[in-house]
């Protein structure tokens, strides 16, 4: 290990925990969704760093890929939905039926 | 070789065999789902009674899938307790099959049941057996995405909210349990139950595996407080799912549980947490009973009596620390507890089912006077609640004596005052429904009634609830069957503390 | 309009808080005194590994000395497939087109991607036997490239129906299935595979593995991909 | 420290906001994302204790269970967007709180 695959290790590691973060932490469900895909891509590369190319191929391919496209698909039909908890059915129906926009 | 000898040295792989086999075929043609699900379930009666047979005249059996061995292969482990579980789902299984083919009248809406439910009774089948850490974590996934997927069958909208709600903590609980396996593993070399036996520290990373393990399972097993997503989960599916979760599938995560700690880590892993086990079963006992009392639906009665019972399961823990005979009494008799619940808890959700079959609801406002109209399935309820109070000539009740037992036997009384507390809320909520059932008829209840209740309706349910009673007589052979290849600790060479 | 940024309540999130610190540094406290000098099961895997029939160490532990996992988790698979198709096409039983008028954009690269994405998944599956590679990689790339034909709108998804989507969806698991029985009988053993032609009989596991999760993956995302006006038109006629 | 260090210990990280995420966001699809991340953590966790095998090739079996992990959260994960968008489709909410507000389920027998 070379002081290079430390600082590229390091900064690995500290950008997963930075994507995680942002992507729980937002409030669009697209742009989580497209953080949590550059997440899943970056672990793969984590993989490949520990060794691990099996794996690295298989969660590029499932776990950012066809994952991904699942939850941007879910996304889209969840348009316009709200965490809150007071707003009720109508609400978030109205909301719905108007096809309220997305971030 | 002849067939039978064949047959006899393949018995593990059969039992699971059969339903993994016949699920995918009743997926793939769309009216061979009811068929396909009889024939295997008739199928796996023969074969679990002879598994049983031969643990009781062999002791432990071990089966090597692919000739490896365990720890590089995985290995079936067939005990006492193993071969009784595999019983106890290959009979609840038949009927709640018999049950379930008078139910869905919609059988092309519902084809999906079919394969759903033969997945999920091969894969509690592998559970039972599987003797690997990381394999369970499979076999868990199994039951859980088969369980989920038949509470939101209906498509209500209260199922599709308690099937999410059951998917994401059976997730959650899934991670936790592997990532116990992860340290486990990097800890102590292998994946192999009895492998780590021998291997198990009680430091820092073995402490750390047996606790994360422990949420992921407590919460599978929705131990108060973390039962949250079992009542809506339990009491919005379909009947003969509801019957299915609440006596087999809460079990599945429970078997690993006692694996794990009474088997795998004992005694030293964790002092003091067997305590805590059994003060959140305690509890549970007391507020899932309480809310039982409280609930207007008869399923969610019902639902909320399983909280309760799962209570019991869990004062196993401080009580086979004891060693010696107390800790034989409690091993046999929580296991025995298992059962018992199990056949009562599913003829009680059959029944329920049946009312709701009926009447359209299952309001236990408006259930009176049913005991006139549909007098099996009254008498199902009441039988079934003999056992969940633990009244003579049950099965429960020779569960609960024999905990009570355990719990003079080791001085720690208190357990034996829940026990009893316990079966005396359950008769409060049980006596609450059956006063309804004999009770007289408002006005409209009578309209309400469609009368519609198929005799394999009404059967499997007083089936069901006759084995609970009749268990407490003739159980004996499950009694001695039971503490075959008992962990150490239970067998009596364990340690007092 | 953005969506509001509504959170839990003050409290839900200090419990919260408490929980994930104290799960975390319980779990990092044991990460960090790990041992150093056990080294698994990673010796016996190498000792066996000319007996597995394979030369990839992975390969031969996914398909030959844990193959049961392997098979159980191709179950999972199946049931969640299931599970997806009981939400969405338990009346219609077929797939919907999720585009019938794509992109032109799309389209083109579609035209050009999807061929040498099946190209990409035969050699990854061939490649699995001794190099990094195997049914899932190749099987998940296929899915992809049958995901990117249905989104522009080149598959006619809609004509596979019935019983050949779900032989599709079966087919690996019940080949799995199939050795694992043969074996039964042959070998004496669940998955004991025939010394002689354990490599041929796990390549065929593999090659009907791949078929059946790209089938999968892609009925995953096409049975449930379809507009929500057409679900809700469709759950109300259903009742 | 070493490599491999690093990487469990980021798993064990990645894990915990994926708990914490899991508990705080009510919205069904950020449930299923936190899961998500929750369960690359765990899967980091295993690749990094594969990687403390000394010498050049890591261990595989922690490989061959992640790949069998990862399969098995896609699966999951498949399933609950399904069902999270059906719930969205019949209740216009996106929470488990969509039940609240609705009539005492009649579960018709059919």
């Amino acid at each position: 290990m070379t002081i290079a695959d430390w600082i590229f290790d390091g900064v690995l590691v500290l950008t997963l925990v930075w994507l995680a973060l942002r992507t729980l932490a937002g409030g669009q469900l697209f742009k989580s969704v497209v953080l949590y895909i550059a997440y899943g891509l970056l672990v793969a590369l984590a993989w490949v760093r520990l060794s691990a190319p099996d794996i690295a191929l298989a969660e590029a391919a499932i776990g950012a890929g066809i994952t991904g496209v699942l939850l941007l698909d879910a996304a889209g039909h969840m348009r316009g939905s709200i965490e809150s908890r007071s707003s009720r059915n109508l609400r978030a129906r109205n909301q719905s039926a108007e096809g309220g926009e997305d971030g | 070789m002849p067939l039978s000898e064949w047959v006899g040295a393949q018995l593990p792989a059969l039992v699971i065999l059969v339903p993994l086999t016949a699920a995918p075929v009743a997926f793939l043609g769309v009216r061979l789902g009811r068929p396909v699900a009889l024939v295997s379930a008739l199928m796996s009666q023969p074969l679990a009674i002879a598994l049983a047979l031969e643990v009781a005249r062999e002791g432990v059996l071990r089966y090597e899938i692919g000739g490896w061995g365990a720890p590089l292969g995985i290995d079936f482990v067939v005990d006492g307790l193993a071969a009784t579980m595999i019983l106890v789902t290959s009979v609840i299984g038949l009927l709640i099959t018999v049950y379930a083919s008078g139910y869905f009248t919609d059988q092309d809406r519902y084809r999906f049941f079919w394969p759903l439910w033969l997945f999920l009774w091969a894969s509690l089948h592998a559970l039972f057996l599987s003797g690997d850490a990381f394999n369970l974590y499979v076999c868990l996934e199994l039951v859980s995405m088969s369980a989920v997927a038949l509470v939101a069958l209906t498509a209500r909208r209260e199922a599709l909210v308690a099937a999410m709600r059951y998917m994401l903590a059976a997730i959650l609980g899934s991670l936790f349990y592997l990532l116990g396996v992860a340290l486990l593993y990097a800890a102590f070399g292998s994946l192999d139950m009895a492998t780590l036996r021998g291997a198990i520290r009680p430091d820092v990373t073995g402490q750390a595996a047996f606790a994360l393990m422990t949420v992921g399972l407590l919460l599978k097993t929705a131990l108060f407080p973390l039962h949250f997503w079992l009542p809506p989960a339990h009491a919005n599916a379909p009947s003969p799912v509801s019957a299915a979760l609440s006596a087999l599938v809460v079990k599945g995560s429970f078997y690993i549980l006692i694996r794990l700690w009474i088997d795998v880590g004992s005694p030293s892993v964790a002092p003091g947490t067997a305590h805590l086990l059994g003060v959140l079963g305690s509890v549970a006992i007391v507020w899932g009973s309480i809310q039982a009392l409280r609930q207007e639906r008869l399923k969610m009665l019902v639902a909320y009596s399983t909280v309760a019972q799962i209570g019991y399961l869990f004062l196993l823990f401080p009580l086979v620390r004891a060693g010696g005979v107390a800790a034989a009494d409690a091993w046999t008799g929580g296991v025995f507890h298992a059962v018992s619940h199990a056949l009562a808890k599913s003829a009680m959700f059959l029944a329920a089912g049946t009312v709701l079959a009926r009447l359209g609801h299952d309001r236990i406002e408006g259930v009176g006077g049913l005991s006139r109209r549909a007098p099996l399935t009254a008498m199902a309820f009441g039988l079934a609640g003999v056992t969940m109070m633990g009244l003579p000539p049950s099965g429960g009740f020779v569960a609960k004596w024999q905990m009570i037992s355990a719990s003079v036997l080791s001085g720690e009384w208190w357990w034996a005052v829940v026990i009893v507390a316990g079966g005396l809320l359950a008769a409060g909520y049980v006596f609450r429904v059956i006063g309804r059932f004999l009770g007289r008829e408002e006005a409209g209840d009578r309209e309400a009634d469609t009368g519609r209740s198929p005799r394999t309706m009404e059967w499997t349910a007083l089936a069901l609830a006759l084995g609970a009673l009749v268990l407490g007589v003739a159980g004996q052979p499950l009694l001695d069957l039971i503490p075959i290849g008992a962990p150490a600790l239970v067998a009596g060479i364990g340690v007092t503390p | 309009m953005a969506e509001p940024e509504l959170r839990s309540p003050l409290a839900v999130r200090a419990a919260a808080l408490a929980i994930s610190g104290g799960v975390g540094a319980l779990l990092i406290r044991a990460l960090l005194v790990l041992p150093k000098d056990e080294a698994g099961l990673a010796p016996l895997v190498k000792a066996n590994l000319d007996a597995s029939g394979v030369k990839n160490p992975v390969t031969a532990v996914l398909l030959n000395f844990r193959g049961y996992d392997t098979m159980l988790e191709i179950a999972v698979l199946v049931l969640a497939t299931i599970g997806v198709l009981s939400l969405t096409i338990a009346h219609s039983d077929k797939w919907p087109t999720v585009a019938e008028h794509a992109a032109p954009a799309l389209s083109a690269l579609a035209r050009f991607l999807a061929p040498a994405m099946v190209l990409v998944s035969g050699y990854l599956l061939w490649a699995g036997e001794h190099a990094p590679g195997g049914a899932f990689q190749a099987g998940s790339v296929l899915g992809a490239a049958g995901i990117l034909l249905a989104l522009s709108g080149y598959a006619r998804p809609a004509g596979m129906t019935g019983f050949a989507l779900r032989a599709a969806i079966t087919v690996g698991f019940i080949v799995f299935l199939a050795a694992a029985i043969g074996d039964m009988l042959i070998e004496g053993a669940l998955l004991e595979y025939p010394a002689d032609h354990a490599k041929t009989i796990m390549l065929a596991i593999e090659a009907w593995l791949t078929v059946s999760i790209a089938v999968i993956l892609a009925s995953l995302f096409i049975s449930s991909a379809s507009p929500v006006e057409e679900l809700r038109r469709r759950i109300r006629g259903g009742r | 420290m070493t490599q491999a260090d690093l990487y469990t210990v980021a798993g064990g990280v990645l894990f915990t906001i994926g708990l914490y995420g899991l508990i705080t966001r009510p919205h069904l699809l950020y449930k299923v994302l936190a899961l998500n991340v929750a369960s690359g953590g765990v899967f980091m966790v295993f690749v990094g204790v594969a990687r403390r095998v000394p010498g050049p090739a890591p261990d595989p079996l922690p490989h061959a269970m992640v790949l069998t992990g990862i399969v098995v959260t896609v699966s999951s994960t498949a399933y609950a967007l399904a069902l999270a968008k059906r719930i969205f489709t019949e209740t216009g909410m996106a929470t488990l709180d969509s039940a609240d507000t609705m009539e005492g389920g009649e579960d018709a027998a059919e």
